[in-house]
Formats: structure tokens, C-alpha cells, sequence
């Protein structure tokens, strides 16, 4: 344990920087991660999100050092650690498959990090951990004894009792239900805040990212699409994967039309649609513009043309679909795709009906012109070809065995 | 293996170890109720040597495939002596597997009957020197089984499959072939021992003889899977003894049975040649031979031995058995010895009937 | 399996397992027979047998030997065994497939084959047969069992484990003797206990290279001749009998600390 | 428990093979010389044992190195039918010890999974048998099979047993020997595989329109392969080399000679060396050979 | 196969009718459903949700056949099937648990049903149903070389190839990410109105349910405890547990202090809440009142008190969250929780901010009357000790696993 990054006994007192330089890591025929930088700054609570078998896991195994990186470097707090080992970072992870151990009671498992360092009072650490996740009560049963959520909710008293520099939490919520999840997600937002710790996590469920998050990354295929403030990323996606895989958007694609110095124009079969310069990526020649479906109001009548408002319609009402807070109307209007639209359930009494004829308004500013041509909806598989981390195993059983025949 | 003449005895130890380790079959040594051995109970008290008797030999052939390994390398082979056939010895010998007794420790030896003290295979008794003699013969269950005399009788259409013989093949093929009218100790061929051969396969394939084992097949006549069997002559009467009456009966058939001795031997390998030596000597004064004849009732080679067992059973100083009259010893032979090749052929011969083969 | 099917199991396997016990009942009940020589025909009740088992002056000497050679051959080919089972899940190297090969021979090679093999070797060698030579024979059978059955164990052991371990500041030590090892103990138990068993009861390449050495199984195989003396009945049930009672005991105590559990 | 053995291993698992290493070499090379110095070499002195010829006018039991290749035509020539008996009785037992083990594997990893008491009861009678020794039980029904005894009495009443005839040392009694004695190694790893089986796989069956009987041939038994495999194997293997069973001592007699008995009879009694070592290789080979096919035939090269 | 409910070689040409009589069901020590009676007409679309461990699974299994009640009956099509065996009933499963047959090809497991009932063309209809999943190129493969998204969808094309008059899906999207589970929603819509197939559909994902079902039963420990339409659900919760699971919801408990024909007034701490009494399930003594956080407004002013409109604070904003389509405000009131406020992004540029002094203001039509007293939020320990059905198998087997290890 000499010249470990973990000094014995005590505790990070905040934060550390993450900083990952040109890091690619490749699995015999499969590239994982290619060329990623990344800058998490200490304190910070980075959400990373991406579609099932983009390379969350494996950037996270890369940080903890469960896995070699097949180039670059990575960086915490500023010093080296890409040839460090798992044991030597100050680093923990909550691990996807929660990963207790079997044979340990909870409190042995909660303790047990504590214990390698070399803390004094670990079990007393370990049970204020399970107070916190309220399991105090169970820390003499063995895991198996515990119910799907309880054990996560140990992975998490395991890890975070070791107040690590840098925190990763690979999908730490996914088996609770939503109520448990909201409470956790505060929980884990407190600890968070308190001791100034860096969180990186993982997780598919888009609210917890953008509720909880300082900022927040999309990945895909293994590269950063676009990341920023929840806010920002969601007001103004710059690619259309962004704009489909974070919330819904709308999507047009059609010739710049016309332009002038504050925007441009698009017609995209026969609507016109005007989105401001600052918020286009591109202006001119064919692009693809958008809007989000909340941000789409429904009128009856045919509004009124009027500067700063974009007008598409009129469409028919093809499905109303309820869904608590807010109601989900889908328009069909000739030459575009089936839009959606979302209004707030502030009234009891519904305004538009399946098979009304409607208009569909937004204000201009709330317009995006992406980086691409959005056409992933249409040529792409409708379904990805997902390949969650449980079949890697599988894959590199298979691979292995080909090659030892081989040898 | 081969000629052995480079094995060393090894070096004797009885001095400080006073032990001993006594290989020999079943029913070969007087037993009471409690499984105590009174004989040798004695030899211990006296000599304060203390003996392990073990009952390890089934079969002169199984008995020595179990050691061979150890005698070719001279190893002590857990046995500081052991009773074997004349055959076997004669192996032993030749191939260097034995000590050399030396007779300043027997001085009893001088008991020995004249008739036993040149044997072909061991001049001068110099390696070996008998413990027990015997006949094999032919034996049934008299609850279930008429009276039998001779060989031919044990192929009898109504003992089909209750038949036993042993797998000492001098024995079982000694009593077809003088039942053949040949002469077993004398020359004769490879064709009259085939002939033979052919009796016994037939018998066997025919399912007239329902097993071939050792010693063990004492056993089957007990458990009744036999009803008649070739058998050695002592072990009958302790049969009967245990059964509680006379439930079997032994004869020697009317074509002659054969005759044997077996023979301590002290293998290459023991450290307590003395002891052994002790022991021989013990069983050399003509009470103790009388003592366990008197429970064997195998023939002991013991001269003296009768007069002691006047003194125990004069009854059992008549037993033909023990003291076997000249008229009886005329219908017996003793199987001669055969050659290398011989002993090659027949055996796989016989074995071939043995596997079925 | 509902109705007819269900009581169809019960029964058929019953009588299995009735079939099972036949020969064991058999043994037990001849323990207590008042044997004189031959143990063959019922004589009589007696608990002499059990009060004076080592009266029959081989059967203890012979079982314990058979004992100690069971320990020193389980302990070997565990040992060995597990760390072969480890490397074959855990690592690549060269000659895997041959490696592979050579621990399934032993498996398909039948015992007259290993034992007759063994024997002439050590005989060329000029190794003297004994004890010594039943152990490596014994702990040359047992090891490919073992390797099979741990490396079972370890290849359901979840590597995420180890990984947390990792991440949990164990150094590579402190993750195998405080993580791999413990997971891995039952598996290398149940190898363990196979093999025990296993040499326990082997009687066919034990013969081919006890020597003069005499063990449990050769000692009734020889005895078996006069009819085998009570007492070796009377070790055999009374290891059969501590066998079950282990088993109860085992899982009577397991079934109290689940209840103590289930209480906290 | 122990005999999950013969249970393929789950796939995760392998996610963990690291790359080449000297810790690799560490682990095997203790074992590895083992297997070398005590089972290879020993099989090699075999080889060139089966080669060897009597030494001219040598004595009972001499040999001397050579090549003599006939040794093996003479072995299958004299020993074919003892050679082949081993096969089918080897084959009967394993077909037996199946019909009985595995309904008893599936009772208890099964039945008997809401009792696990019970279970683990009945899991040491069928492991019990290894702590009586193999000869104990072997001789007992020996005795049971007695003529004189129960068994024998009934069959003869019920006419199937004529005078002179016997259970023991007949083909009946051997193939019984060994079925009894193997039952263990069928059941256990069959056992092992049962007690792992997703019942829930078994639901699905019958919730997609399969009769008990078509789930347990469509879903039970390919899920129980694996375990069936090495039992079969754990049995026929052993089986066909076994030569206590067939002893003359025990349940058979000269017509029931198997491999082993040919073997052991011509390494013990006969001191025909070359011709044991003969023997034993063919069996090997044949073995291997019908392993080979049986395991490739069943897709289960994983397994081993 | 006679006497069987099933016929061979056809499918069902409409869904059937449902219905449970008093049905209950106890494991020993543990009674997991408790009287249960449940109609589903039918060609419906089903939703059962319900915490973890409420018996939702149980219940599915009591109807497919695969558990026999303790008491009552099941009707399927009017029809008795209380004692018929499982495959004799015209029910398919998806499971929670996939059920795959590993030791068969993709294709082979979706075939299974059709070729049990002797479909001639049991490989094509099979090929067909992956098509629909976008699964076909996999056919060949076994399921442990799928994804686990992939193999949720093979386990639903083998239960819907078999066109089942009544079809049990137990969570048969949990395993999907966001925009595949969506658009698996829209097929399984597709497949049930199409054929007007009976579906029983359990799930965790609310919106889920709200979205798809025609009518949705909130189930908690064993018993059904409310049940309608979706929109009738949300926005009249009858008891405090599914006001709170179903949604959010802000609850006042105070004594109802006057009431007139047309409402009921609440004093809650000094808040004044008035609640329609058609809406209200208790019109006097001490009640609990609520609203959702989406109908409530904030206004920076005191705003005028108006008949029809509860007016609550002032208050602080005490955390503001982004959540993509919505912003939720929690504003702190002395005397009160917590009160969530959801306002949708209709505009870029926040309204409030946190720290802000702000009132909350909805209309009175919003509110509504519980039958309960709302208490489950205090009482009850924060975390439900949950006990999803996966970790039942699972620990059953480790227990016998560790009784056969110890033997
Ligand atoms: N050992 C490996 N060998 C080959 N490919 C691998 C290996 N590990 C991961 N991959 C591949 O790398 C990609 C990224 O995997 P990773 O586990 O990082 O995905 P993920 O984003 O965490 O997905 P999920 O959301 O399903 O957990 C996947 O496509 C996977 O197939
Ligand atoms: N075999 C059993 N023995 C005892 N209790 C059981 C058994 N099966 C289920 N239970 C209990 O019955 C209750 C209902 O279980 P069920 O599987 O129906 O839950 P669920 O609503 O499907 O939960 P989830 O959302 O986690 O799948 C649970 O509390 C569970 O502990
Ligand atoms: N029960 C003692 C039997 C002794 C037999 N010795 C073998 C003689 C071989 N001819
Ligand atoms: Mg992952
Ligand atoms: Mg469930």
C-alpha cells in the first residue's frame, strides 16, 4: 500500500477532478470507447447517459481501473493514475449488478473497504452508513436475505461510507420504484453536497440525469455527442440523436429558405418554419429543425400569422393518450411524420379530441436547428441492436474459445 | 525380475523388535470360541515375541501377486513369514525371495518326518520347512447329496451348477487327470494334461461347475451355492465343527487325490528373520503340532506329534486325516514339478477356462 | 407432476432409495450377529461386535489406514486440484487444450488401468509400495474430480466480486483470502469430501499398489475369504451412521441459525 | 453440492479469464508434474509394457522390450468376447442405473426442493453407499442372492429360476452388481443439474400449451443433458473396467469375466504383462473412442 | 390435449372475459392475496400496478394456471377454469423473468406454443412474430447470446405469436431504455387492438400504464384498492396510498371547518382549502385534501381571493428541478410539508427562482377529498421494505443452496 493514492484512515475532504485524455479502449474486435476527452471538475455531479451498450460501464470500469485503457490517460486530482490499481484509487463505485459480497453479513460488507484502509472505527462508520440508507436494522443478514432494492441500497452504504474522492454509480437505482428512487435520488444529492464530493453517474432514466445533475453527457457508440447543463442540453440539442434519445423532440428537415441577421427559415414540406441564428447550427442548405412537443400549443382555429411564432397545420388529432401530469396528443399533417404534442394537465376537462383539426404553434425561440440531417428515425433499425453489458460476458466466452482453438 | 541372486536379505532386527508377522490361509491354525489363537498365545507368553497373525492367503497365485512387487525389490512385505505351497516355494526360491533359515535357532527341526527333508525344489530344507500337509479331495453337503467317490460322481446331472473347485489348478486338475488314470507325479504329457483340460472347460462352459475360487470356497458349501466341491481335507472337519455337526463329509476319490504340504518360508525382505525362526521352532515340538493338528486336522510334519496326541484325543491319533495310514498316502500323489514352460502353458491354460476364454 | 404423477415419484423413488439401503441395512444387521468365524449366517444377537470392534485384529488397523490415506490423498489432490481449477477459468495460457486433456484422461481410464500403470511404474522406479504409493494413487484419481468440481465453483463465481473487492482498497491478497477463497469453500469442500469418499472406498488401484499395506476395502476383499469378520461390518455402519447423524445435525443447526436470522 | 461437477459452467464466468501470466504457471505446475510423473509416465511404461516379449526360455513372468505388436492381435483374438461382455454389461448398467437414478435425481433436486430437509436426507442415502465399502455391499448381495437365500427361494418358486440354476455369477447378478454400485455416480450429477433447473422454464412450458409429459420431454429433459452425460459417463466408464463385480468372488463367475477380471488375472496370476498392458490400452482407446463420439453426438464437448 | 380449453390449431378471434371470485391466495405464513374480485371485459386493455411484492405476480400465476388459489373461482370467457391445468388454458404469459428455453433456438422458443397446439405453419407464424419485435435476423442464435432487451422482446413474441384470448405481460418492457420501451408500447396497443385480445398487463412504469390501458387497478398488500379509467384515477385518487404512489400529490389534513351545498372547506394549519363535495370522500370531521402539483400555479403576488380558487401561502421555493419537460418547484410552507409544483416548459426563461416568495393558487374543482387520513407518509418507515418477486427465487435457492452446502 505504499504509494497508494489512498492514504490510511481517513476520509476525502472534497472532491477530486476526473480528467480523462484521449482514452480508447478496444475488446478484441469491438471498439468500446474511441479517443474520449473529458473533464468532470471536483464537486461536480456529471450524469452520463447513452442508449444500452454505448460504453457507460466500461468508461466507468476505466476510471476505477478495473480495466486497462487501450490509450490515453486518465487523471484524478490531477495526478496520473492510469497505471495505477483498482485498490490504489481514491475512487468507488457502485457497481450495475450491485456486487455484494455472499458470504459477508451487510455490515461486513459495508465495513469492509473501511477495514482495508485501515479506519478505526469502521464498524460504527458502517452502521451510520446503514442508518442513512435506513438498513441499520438488517446489517446482521447476509445479502441474499435482502430484497433486490435493499441490496442496492448496501452497494450504495458500501461505497459511499468511504467517502472516495470521486464516486461512480453505475445505474444505482434502477431496481426501485419510482417512489424509492425520488427518496434515494435526494439522499444521494445530500451526500453529495455536504462533503463536496465528484459524482460521475450512469443511469437510462432521463429525469434522475437532468434532476440531479450539475451536468450531463449523452453518449454514443463510445463518444461524447454533446454535454452541458441539464437545461441547456435539453433546450438546445445539437444533433438529432440528442434531440430524440433526450426527451422527444419534433423534427423537420428541409432547404433554408430564407434568412436575415437574427435567423433563418426553413420549409419543410410546405411548413415554414423559423428558428433564431444563435440557435441553428447550421443556415443553410438542408437542415433539420426542431421543436420540443411541450412547447407546441394546439389551437382550434387557424392563428393568426404573426412574427415570431411558427404556425404548422392545419392536422388532424390522431391519437390522445393520458398520462397523469400531462396529456400526449399526436397530430398527422400531410408530408411530416406523426408530431407530438404535450399540454400540461392544468384543467380537469380535456380541449382537443382524437380526430379534431388543429393548428400547432411555438414560439420562434423555441426553435433548434441541428448539427445533422436527423434522418436517424428513418434509416437506422427502429430498434437498436442493444447489447447490454450482461451479453458482453457471452460475447467474450465465444471469442476466447475461437481463439484458444485457433492457438 | 529374473534370476535375483543380487537380492540381500535384510538385515535382521528380532534383537530389538519383538515381533512378528505370520501370513496364512483360513482355517490353518487352532481357534477358540473367542477367536483367540491358544497355541500361539502361548508362544508369545513364552517368548515374549508378540505375533500378528494374518489370514491373507486365499490362493497360493493371488497371495503371491500381492508381494511380487516388493519381493523383486527385496521389501519387507509386512510378512516376517509365510505358508505356501510347495510350488510357490519352489518359485520363491529360485527367484532368490527367500532367507536362508538358519537351524542353530530350530533346533526342533530335528522333529521334522525323514520323508519331508529332501524336497526336489529345496534340498536340505536350507530355505523352507512345511507347517501343514494335506489331500485335496472331494467333499458335499450330506443333507443334500448322496454319497460321492469319485470325480466323475461331481459331474452328476443333479449337482448341475452346485458345484465348486479351486483355483489351485494342481488340485483341481490333479483330481480330473488321475481320475484319467494319469499319474500326476510322474511324466506325464501336454496331451494328457489338455485331456483333462477339456473335462474341466466342458464342465465349466456346461455350467456343471458353478464357480473356481480359493479358499473362499468354504464359503459357498456354507451359503450353500455349493453342494460338493474339490477341498482341501482339513477344512471340512472344522466346517462341521462350526456348523455344530457332521453336515459335510471329505473323501479322497477313488482315483487318488493329491498330495501337498505348505511351508514356512522368511521372504527376502524381513527384519525378523529370528523371530521367525522362533516361531518354527515353537511349532516344532511335537505338543504344540499335536495341539493344532488336533484342531486343523490337517497332516502335521511333525514326528512325535502322534505320541503327543495320544496324550490329547487318542481318537484323533487314529484320524486318517492327521495321521494319514500308508494305505491312504498310496492313493495320493504329489503333483511333480513342473518347468518354466510348463508351468507357463498350463497356467494359461487353465486360467483361459478360469476367464471364459 | 400433479396427482397421479406426484404420488408416482414418491413411490418409484422410495423404493429406490429403499433398494439403495438394501445391502446397508444388510451390513448393519450382520454387526450385531454373533458370528464365530463366519459371518455368513445369522447366529444370534450380540453387541459384542460394537463393544470390542477391534477384536478382529486387522479391521482398525486396516481402517485406519484407510483413513489416513483418505486425509493425506484428499488434502493432496484438493490442494492441487483447486489451484489447477483456478488457473483453468482464470487464465490463458499455452497447451490449455492439452492441459485440458490430461485432466479428463484420468476420469475415462478405467481403475484396473490406472492401478496396473501405476503399479508397474513404481515397480520400475523401484519405488517401494506401501502407503505411500496408495496415497499418490489415490490423490492421482481424486484430482481430476476435484479440478471438476472446482473449477465449476469458480467459474459461477461472479469476477464482479473480486472487482468490488478491488475497488474496495483489497490489495490482490487480501481479495483472494478474503473474497476468491471464502466463495470458492464450498465448492472446494464438496471436492474435498467427494475425494474422501471416493479413496475411502477404492479398492481396485489400492490393490495393485498397497504392497503389504492393508486397507479397509483389501482387508474385506482378503477376509472375504472366511467370511468377513463382524466387525468390519460394525466400522462400516458406524461410519454410515455418523454420515446421517452429521448430516441431521448439520442441517439441524443450519435451520436454528436461519430462524435466529430470520428473527434479527 | 458436490456434484455440480458435471454441470456445464455458466457462461459469466469466463468474462474474468486474464490474460497469459506466471501467476498461470504457478498454479499448474504442482498439479501438471503430478499427472505427468504419476499418470502419464505410467501410461507410456504401459505402452511400451504391451510391446514386450518372454524372454527365451526365460522364466515364469520374464520379458524383455521389443515391439511386438502381435501381443495386441493375440489379446483381442483370445479376450474379444471378455472385451466386448465389458462394453455391454458396462452399457446395460448404465442404461439401469439411469432408469433408476433418474427419477430419483429428479425427486430429490426437484420434489423435494420445499423440503429441504428431506432432501438433504435423502441426497446422503444416495452418497452413503460410498462409506459402506464397495465390497461390503457387493458381498451382501452376495449372500442376499444366496441359494439358500430369500431372493433365490422366490424366483425359484415363481419358476423363473430352474434347478441348478443361480442368480449369482450369472450375467443378471454382474449387471445388478454394477447398477447398484454406479447408482450414485448417475444420480449425482443428474442431481445436480435438476437442483439447478429455473422451474420457471417448466411453467412456461405449460403456460405455452405442453402436457406435463411433452414439457418434461421438450423442456426437463434437454435442460438435464448435461447431467445425464457425465452420469452415463461416471458409470460406463468405470463400469467397464470394474472386475469385482464380475469376480469370481463376488456376483460372477467364469462365464462373466469382464476386461478388468482379464486383465488383473493376466497382470496377477498369469504374470503376462505385455498382454495385460495390451489389454488395458485397447480399453482405453475404445473408451476414449466411445466417449468421444457420445460426447460430440450430444453436443456436449463443453462439458469436460 | 382433450378436454382441453385450447383448440387446436386456431387462434382466438376476439379476447376473453376475465373474471376472479374471491380469490385469495396464502403461501404458508404469508397471505399474498386477500379476497380478491376483478372483471376484465373482454378485448380490454388491463393495467395492474402496485409497490413491490403487493401480489401482482401472484396474481397473474393464480390465472395462468401456474398457482392454485387457497379460495375463489376464475372465469375465463364465462367458463370455469378454477382446476383446469395451465396449458389447458387459452392464457399466455409473458414472464417477468423472460423463461426462455435455453437449450432452443430463438425461433424454436417462439414456435413452442404454436407447434404444441399443432399449427401447420408454426415456423412461418413464428418468423412473423420476430419480424414484429425486429428480432427475425436472430432467429438462429439462443437466447444467452441476446441482449437482455432482446430476449424481453423474444419472451413477448412468443406469448403474442400464440394470439392468446387472454394475455398476462408481468413487466414485459422493464429491461427496454426509454424510446424502445416506447415504441414496444405502441406495437403492443397495435397487437391488442387489432385482434381485441384481453391484456392483464403489470407494470412499474406509471405513465406506462396510464398510457395504454383502458382501465388501471392500484393494488396494495393483496387487495385491489382503486380501479377506473386512467384519467378518472389520477385525478380523483380515493385514499392517500394511491394519491401518493399513483403521481404526486400535495396533501393538507385539518378539520372541515364549513361546508355549503356545493363544497367543503379544509383548515390545514391556517390554510383554507375548499373541495367540491362530489369530489370530497369525507364531508366532515378531520379530513385529508389534496391537489396535484401540475394544477398548481405560482404567483410571485398575493393574488386576489376569489370564490373557485384555493389560495395557499405565502411560501419560500426551497428547490428548484429541471426534468426536461417540466420544471418542479418545492415551496415550503410553515405548518406544511413540502409542496411539489410542476410547471411545464412552455418558456425558455424560468419564472421563479429558488428563495423566491411565492403563493399557490388552484382551482377549487382541482381538489379532492380522501377517504383516508394521508398518514401514510409519516407513519410508515420511508423505505417499504420491498420484496420484488425476483429476489424471492433467488433467495429460496441460496437458502437451499447454503442448507445442502453446510449437509
Ligand atoms: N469484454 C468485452 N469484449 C467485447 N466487447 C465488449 C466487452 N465489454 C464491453 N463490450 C462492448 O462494449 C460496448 C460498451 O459496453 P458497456 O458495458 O460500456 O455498455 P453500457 O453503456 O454500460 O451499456 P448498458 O446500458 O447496457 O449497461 C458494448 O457494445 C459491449 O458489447
Ligand atoms: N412461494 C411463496 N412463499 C411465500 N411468500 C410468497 C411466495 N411467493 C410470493 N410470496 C409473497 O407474496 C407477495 C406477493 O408476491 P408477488 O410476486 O405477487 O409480488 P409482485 O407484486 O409481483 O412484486 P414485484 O413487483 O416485485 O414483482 C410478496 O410479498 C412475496 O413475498
Ligand atoms: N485351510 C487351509 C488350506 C490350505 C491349503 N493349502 C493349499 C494347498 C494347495 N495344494
Ligand atoms: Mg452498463
Ligand atoms: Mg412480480
Amino acid at each position: 500500500m505504499t504509494n497508494s493514492a489512498v492514504s490510511r484512515g481517513d476520509f476525502a475532504e472534497a472532491g477530486a477532478d476526473l480528467e480523462l485524455v484521449g482514452i480508447s479502449k478496444r475488446f478484441p474486435g469491438f471498439t468500446a470507447i474511441d479517443d474520449l476527452d473529458l473533464t468532470i471538475p471536483a464537486g461536480s455531479f456529471f450524469a452520463l447517459l447513452g442508449p444500452s451498450g454505448c460504453g457507460k460501464t466500461t468508461t466507468l470500469r476505466l476510471i476505477a481501473g478495473l480495466e486497462e485503457p487501450t490509450a490515453g490517460r486518465i487523471l484524478i486530482g490531477g495526478k496520473d493514475v492510469t497505471r495505477t490499481k483498482a485498490f490504489q484509487r481514491p475512487v468507488n463505485t457502485v457497481f450495475q449488478s450491485y456486487a455484494l459480497f455472499p458470504h459477508m453479513t451487510i455490515l461486513e460488507n459495508v465495513a469492509f473497504g473501511l477495514k482495508r484502509r485501515g479506519v478505526k472505527d469502521a464498524t460504527r462508520l458502517a452502521h451510520e452508513a446503514l442508518q442513512l440508507v435506513e438498513l441499520d436494522h438488517v446489517s446482521a443478514r447476509r445479502p441474499s436475505q435482502l430484497s433486490g432494492g435493499q441490496q442496492q441500497r448496501v452497494a450504495l452504504a458500501r461505497a459511499v461510507v468511504n467517502r472516495p474522492a470521486l464516486l461512480l454509480l453505475d445505474e444505482p437505482l434502477g431496481a426501485l420504484d419510482l417512489k424509492l428512487r425520488r427518496q434515494m435520488q435526494i439522499e444521494l444529492k445530500d451526500i453529495q453536497s455536504e462533503v463536496g464530493l465528484t459524482f460521475l453517474h450512469v443511469t437510462h432514466d432521463q429525469e434522475e440525469a437532468m434532476t440531479m445533475a450539475d451536468t450531463v453527457a449523452v453518449m454514443n457508440k463510445g463518444q461524447i455527442e454533446q454535454m452541458g447543463a441539464p437545461q441547456e442540453l435539453y433546450e438546445l440539442p445539437r444533433t438529432a440523436f440528442v434531440a430524440t434519445f433526450l426527451g422527444q423532440s419534433n423534427l423537420f428537415t428541409g432547404q433554408v429558405v430564407s434568412s436575415n441577421a437574427d435567423s433563418i427559415t426553413v420549409d419543410s414540406a410546405g411548413a415554414r418554419i423559423t428558428v433564431p441564428k444563435p440557435r441553428a447550427e447550421r443556415q443553410s442548405g438542408l437542415v433539420t429543425v426542431g421543436v420540443r412537443p411541450e412547447k407546441v400549443s394546439l389551437t382550434s382555429t387557424k392563428p393568426a400569422e404573426a412574427a415570431g411564432v411558427n404556425v404548422v397545420g392545419p392536422g388532424r388529432i390522431s391519437d390522445v393518450s393520458f398520462s397523469g401530469v400531462s396529456t400526449q396528443y399526436e397530430v398527422t399533417i400531410a408530408g411530416h411524420g406523426p408530431i407530438s404534442v404535450f399540454e400540461q394537465n392544468t384543467s380537469i376537462s380535456r380541449m382537443h379530441h382524437d380526430g379534431d383539426e388543429v393548428w400547432l404553434t411555438w414560439s420562434v425561440e423555441h426553435s433548434f436547428g441541428l448539427a445533422d440531417e436527423g434522418d436517424v428515425e428513418h434509416d437506422a433499425p427502429r430498434f437498436v441492436d442493444d447489447t447490454p453489458t450482461t451479453s458482453i460476458a457471452t460475447r467474450k466466452r465465444a471469442q476466447l474459445k475461437a481463439e484458444l482453438e485457433e492457438g | 525380475a529374473g534370476g535375483g541372486s543380487e537380492l540381500q536379505p535384510a538385515e535382521d532386527r528380532s534383537e530389538s523388535d519383538p515381533t512378528l508377522n505370520w501370513a496364512n490361509w483360513p482355517f490353518y491354525i487352532d481357534e477358540d470360541d473367542n477367536g483367540n489363537y491358544p497355541t500361539l498365545e502361548a508362544f508369545q507368553e513364552q517368548t515374549g515375541i508378540s505375533v500378528t497373525y494374518n489370514i491373507t492367503v486365499d490362493d497360493n497365485n493371488s497371495y503371491y501377486a500381492t508381494v511380487r512387487d516388493q519381493l523383486a525389490l527385496g521389501q519387507d512385505i509386512g510378512a516376517d513369514t509365510v505358508c505356501l505351497t510347495d510350488w510357490m516355494v519352489s518359485r520363491w526360491i529360485q527367484l532368490g525371495y527367500t532367507q536362508e533359515l538358519n537351524y542353530d535357532n530350530i533346533p526342533n527341526a530335528a522333529n521334522l518326518s525323514e520323508d519331508l527333508r529332501n524336497p526336489e525344489f529345496d534340498p536340505g530344507r536350507r530355505f523352507s520347512i512345511p507347517w501343514q500337509g494335506g489331500f485335496a479331495g472331494i467333499a458335499w453337503n450330506t443333507e443334500q447329496v448322496g454319497e460321492l467317490r469319485s470325480v466323475d460322481d461331481l459331474w452328476a446331472p443333479e449337482l448341475r451348477g452346485r458345484v465348486g473347485v479351486l483355483s489351485e489348478m494342481r488340485d483341481t486338475m490333479g483330481l480330473i487327470l488321475m481320475n484319467n488314470g494319469v499319474d500326476i507325479s510322474g511324466d506325464f504329457s501336454a496331451d494328457d494334461f489338455n485331456a483333462a483340460l477339456d473335462i474341466f472347460r466342458e464342465q465349466v462352459t456346461g455350467g456343471q461347475i458353478r464357480n473356481v475360487r480359493g479358499n473362499a470356497y468354504t464359503e459357498d458349501l456354507v451359503n450353500e451355492d455349493t453342494l460338493a466341491a474339490i477341498a482341501w481335507s482339513g477344512d471340512i472337519t472344522l466346517l462341521n465343527f462350526e456348523a455344530g455337526y457332521e453336515k459335510w463329509k471329505f473323501v479322497i476319490p477313488e482315483a487318488g487325490g493329491t498330495l501337498w504340504a505348505d511351508n514356512f518360508l522368511i521372504p527376502i525382505g524381513s527384519p525378523r528373520k529370528t523371530n521367525a525362526e522362533t516361531l518354527i521352532n515353537y511349532y516344532y515340538e511335537p505338543e504344540v503340532a499335536a495341539e493344532v493338528a488336533a484342531w486343523v486336522n490337517y497332516i502335521t510334519p511333525v514326528e512325535g506329534a502322534r505320541e503327543a496326541m495320544e496324550a490329547i484325543d487318542p481318537e484323533l491319533a487314529e484320524n486318517e486325516l492327521i495321521f494319514p495310514s500308508d494305505e491312504t498316502l498310496a492313493n495320493t500323489r504329489i503333483f511333480r514339478g513342473l518347468t518354466g514352460q510348463e508351468e507357463n502353458e498350463y497356467q494359461a491354460a487353465f486360467q483361459s477356462v478360469l476367464l471364459g476364454a | 407432476m400433479r396427482g397421479f404423477g406426484k404420488y408416482t415419484i414418491w413411490v418409484y423413488s422410495g423404493m429406490a432409495l429403499v433398494f439403495l439401503m438394501i445391502p446397508i441395512v444388510y451390513t448393519i444387521i450382520f454387526s450385531f450377529n454373533d458370528a464365530r468365524r463366519t459371518n455368513i449366517i445369522w447366529r444370534g444377537f450380540t453387541l459384542d461386535n460394537w463393544l470390542n470392534v477391534c477384536a478382529a485384529q486387522d479391521v482398525c488397523r486396516a481402517f485406519g489406514n484407510s483413513i489416513l490415506i483418505a486425509v493425506v490423498a484428499t488434502f493432496i489432490a484438493t490442494v492441487l486440484g483447486t489451484m489447477i481449477a483456478i488457473a483453468l477459468v482464470r487464465y490463458r495460457f499455452r497447451f490449455r487444450n492439452t492441459t485440458t486433456l490430461l485432466i479428463f484422461l484420468p476420469l475415462t481410464t478405467p481403475e484396473v488401468v490406472l492401478g496396473a500403470g501405476l503399479a508397474a511404474q513404481f515397480l520400475q522406479a523401484g519405488v517401494p509400495k506401501g502407503l505411500g504409493t496408495v496415497i499418490i494413487a489415490h490423490a492421482l484419481f481424486c484430482i481430476s474430480f476435484v479440478i471438476v468440481t472446482v473449477r465449476a465453483r469458480v467459474a459461477s463465481l461472479d469476477p464482479a466480486l473480486e472487482e468490488a473487492g478491488r475497488d474496495l482498497y483489497g490489495s490482490p491478497q487480501q481479495v483472494f483470502w478474503r473474497i476468491t477463497f471464502p466463495l470458492l469453500l464450498p465448492g472446494i469442500i464438496a471436492a474435498a469430501l467427494l475425494s474422501f469418499a471416493l479413496s475411502f472406498d477404492d479398492f481396485i488401484i489400492t490393490n495393485f499398489n498397497r504392497g503389504a499395506e492393508v486397507t479397509f476395502p483389501s482387508f474385506v476383499y482378503t477376509a472375504a475369504a472366511r467370511g468377513i469378520p463382524p466387525e468390519a461390518n460394525v466400522i462400516a455402519s458406524a461410519v454410515f451412521l455418523l454420515a446421517i447423524l452429521f448430516v441431521l445435525v448439520s442441517q439441524f443447526t443450519a435451520a436454528a441459525r436461519r430462524r435466529r436470522l430470520a428473527k434479527l | 453440492m458436490a456434484f455440480s461437477a458435471f454441470t456445464p459452467t455458466e457462461q459469466k464466468a469466463d468474462a474474468s479469464i486474464q490474460k497469459r501470466s506466471p501467476v498461470a504457471l504457478l498454479l499448474l505446475l504442482p498439479g501438471v508434474i503430478f499427472l505427468v510423473l504419476f499418470f502419464v509416465t505410467p501410461l507410456l511404461s504401459l505402452l511400451l509394457t504391451s510391446l514386450q516379449e518372454p524372454v527365451p526360455g526365460g522364466f515364469f513372468g520374464e520379458y524383455r522390450q521389443a515391439l511386438r505388436w502381435e501381443n495386441y492381435v493375440f489379446v483381442l483374438e483370445t479376450y474379444g468376447t471378455q472385451t466386448l461382455r465389458s462394453f455391454g454389461y458396462a452399457a446395460l448398467a448404465s442404461l439401469f442405473a439411469l432408469l433408476i437414478g433418474f427419477p430419483l435425481a429428479y425427486f430429490i433436486g426437484i420434489t423435494l426442493r420445499r423440503f429441504p430437509l428431506l432432501q438433504a436426507l435423502c441426497l446422503v442415502l444416495v452418497i452413503a453407499p460410498f462409506f459402506i465399502s464397495f465390497l461390503l455391499r457387493t458381498l451382501a448381495w452376495k449372500q442376499i442372492f444366496a441359494i439358500e437365500g430369500p431372493v433365490a427361494g422366490f424366483f425359484s418358486m415363481i419358476g423363473i429360476l430352474g434347478p441348478g440354476q443361480s442368480i449369482t455369477g450369472t450375467a443378471f447378478s454382474v449387471v445388478f452388481g454394477l447398477t447398484y454400485n454406479f447408482i450414485p455416480f448417475m444420480t449425482l450429477p443428474i442431481y445436480a443439474t435438476l437442483e439447478r433447473l429455473d422451474l420457471r422454464l417448466v411453467e412456461a412450458g405449460g403456460d405455452l400449451y405442453a402436457s406435463p409429459a411433452t414439457t418434461f420431454r421438450t423442456v426437463t429433459l434437454p435442460l438435464a443433458a448435461p447431467g445425464v452425460i457425465s452420469g452415463t459417463l461416471l458409470t460406463f466408464i468405470p463400469a467397464s473396467g470394474d472386475y469385482i463385480n464380475a469376480s469370481r468372488d463376488f456376483l460372477g463367475s467364469t462365464e462373466t469375466a469382464m476386461i478388468g477380471t482379464v486383465i488383473e488375472a493376466n497382470f496377477l496370476v498369469l504374470q503376462n504383462y505385455p498382454a495385460a498392458a495390451a489389454l488395458s490400452i485397447v480399453l482405453m482407446a475404445v473408451i476414449l473412442v466411445l466417449v468421444g463420439i457420445y460426447v460430440k453426438r450430444s453436443g456436449t464437448e463443453d462439458l469436460l
